[in-house]
């Protein structure tokens, strides 16, 4: 069926979030899974060899347009932004919240050292992070986890396609071992 | 002038002791501690010569080395297994290595695509401009509430905060769960109710709800004679109304 | 050139509005126009022949990407079945009643300084917030809270888990310090 991948492109381009694979057998309502499936696969694939300006990437469980990246500067000088950076601060609390999730604050402050409260809360800000539930030990803390958008942000999938670090490794053998 | 330069790049004191272990080229599992220290405190010096704020955190830090210093002073006893005692460095190894593996997860994460920086996505302009600026319930997270909600207050006087921080969660909680329940079963007993928590900080919870609901006469309590249990309803008067939104 | 094709492409697609070749002229300093409209037409025509999803249009005085007409139906199927909107108007009034809840119309009007009916109306109809009951008070006013869809809009267990102004305050005041 030609029209399905017709249809399936225009929505996922017409969409602002990714575009779940859920989300497109609730509209496109008899038809099966694995034919959208291929579907995407198939335009994914097709963008791909391609090689323009736009690429369809699976990420934050769905599919999303994305701009080739030599494009980037050009982008940059239209919008007339700066191009989105974190701090190393930033950058290296997201990075605890990313791989420690569900975690406190205080979890965050002892492994970076420093108090984190400012850079947490600019990461809310930017909704990379968000408020996952509280801790059920005296005086509920609050546990924060990362977001779809960071997800979105970061190009990836799932958490699972976060970079595996050796030391991460080593440190869990070490604990293991005790 | 050298050390400003290098200060400034430091995240935290866990970031200036790995910089002075690179450094030296200094075997993380073994620590020179005394030239390590001495290292510390002259940057410590140095920042505080230069008027810059120094965070209490790397004098908490320059506090463990010279207690681990002095530790590694006293001569090495052994237990009665024969083993030796624990290295006093080996917690501050254990937290430099974990430190220095989120640093370098950063690093790393720093490398990946990012969006807005090295690629873009677009945003729905179509027909419905009219949203622009709103988004959809599903994607608010609890942090937007809570700003909306200090947006609100943040013109009111102190007096109306205490207020609004006395107004406990825990009993807003409880009054919500209680309604829900009575709508449910019309009619519970008050011992019923009160046995519902768990814990007793739940009890006073309930308790503390069931007052606030009987004084505001959303709920009835009532005994048919003495001695009987007493029971509790939402008010007879009361038009409900949840239904409809239900 | 290929990478103008594709720098333009990017553009094209990332632009809110159609893209004008002058803009183009602006953004890509040194290249002549002729080579501009060499690309667009050029892709314009590539998508054309393809006949997928989406087209690369002439209109307005520029170029902007269409979905393909087929799509339509699926497109406002899509659009109409997006979650509630909430103004920052109902955000906040959802944040009072959520904080106070039960909470009386007057008493939410007093925090806010002003009119609540129209968007208490609306968080009523989105099923948002509801009516828990009357204040016996003259007048019996209506008292509200919120409703089990708020929970899982917000992706609370239950409302104690709606972080304490205490909690915030702690993540601002650190930010003067850095």
């Amino acid at each position: 069926m030609k029209d399905l991948k017709i249809i399936i492109e225009s929505l996922v381009y017409i969409s602002e979030t990714p575009l779940s694979v859920n989300k497109l057998k609730e509209l496109l309502v008899d038809v099966p899974e694995k034919d959208i499936r291929e579907a995407l696969a198939g335009l994914a694939d097709e963008y791909a060899r391609r090689d323009g300006g736009i690429f369809l990437a699976e990420v934050a469980g769905g599919y999303q347009f994305r701009t080739a990246e030599l494009s980037a500067p050009w982008i940059l000088k239209l919008r007339g932004g700066k191009p989105a950076t974190l701090s190393q601060a930033a950058m290296e609390t997201l990075a605890v919240v990313a791989y420690r999730q569900p975690v406190l604050k205080l979890d965050i402050e002892q492994v970076r050292g420093v108090d984190v409260s400012a850079t947490l809360r600019g990461l809310l800000e930017k909704n990379l992070v968000r408020i996952v539930g509280r801790k059920d030990v005296p005086g509920k803390p609050i546990l924060y986890g990362t977001t779809k958008k960071f997800l979105e942000a970061f190009n990836l999938r799932d958490l699972s396609e976060l970079p595996t670090l050796r030391e991460i490794k080593e440190l869990e053998e070490a604990e293991s071992l005790e | 002038m050298d050390y400003r330069i290098k200060l400034e790049i430091f995240e935290g004191p866990l970031d200036l002791l790995l910089y002075l272990i690179r450094k030296n080229e200094i075997d993380i599992y073994d620590i020179p501690i005394s030239l390590i220290t001495e290292q510390y405190i002259s940057y410590i010096d140095a920042m505080k010569s230069l008027n810059l704020d120094l965070a209490g955190e790397y004098l908490v830090l320059a506090a463990t080395l010279l207690h681990i210093k002095s530790r590694m002073l006293l001569p090495v006893h052994e237990t009665e297994g024969g083993e030796e005692e624990d290295d006093p460095r080996a917690e501050l190894v254990r937290q430099l290595l974990e430190y220095r593996t989120f640093k370098e997860a950063a690093l790393e994460m720093e490398r990946m695509k990012l969006l807005d920086r090295d690629f873009f996505t677009r945003k729905d302009t179509g027909d419905d401009r009219a949203d622009a600026g709103e988004r959809p319930v599903r994607e608010i997270g609890v942090f937007e509430l809570v700003e909306a909600f200090q947006r609100v207050i943040a013109g009111m006087g102190d007096m109306h905060i205490m207020e609004m921080e006395r107004n406990d969660m825990s009993v807003s909680q409880r009054i919500s769960e209680m309604l829900d329940l009575l709508r449910e079963k019309k009619t519970l007993t008050f011992e019923e109710l009160l046995g519902m928590p768990r814990e007793r900080r739940q009890l006073v919870y309930t308790f503390l709800a069931l007052l606030e609901l009987m004084k505001m006469r959303v709920v009835r309590a009532f005994q048919r004679a003495p001695y009987e249990a007493i029971r509790v309803c939402v008010a007879a008067e009361v038009d409900v109304g949840g239904d409809a939104q239900e």
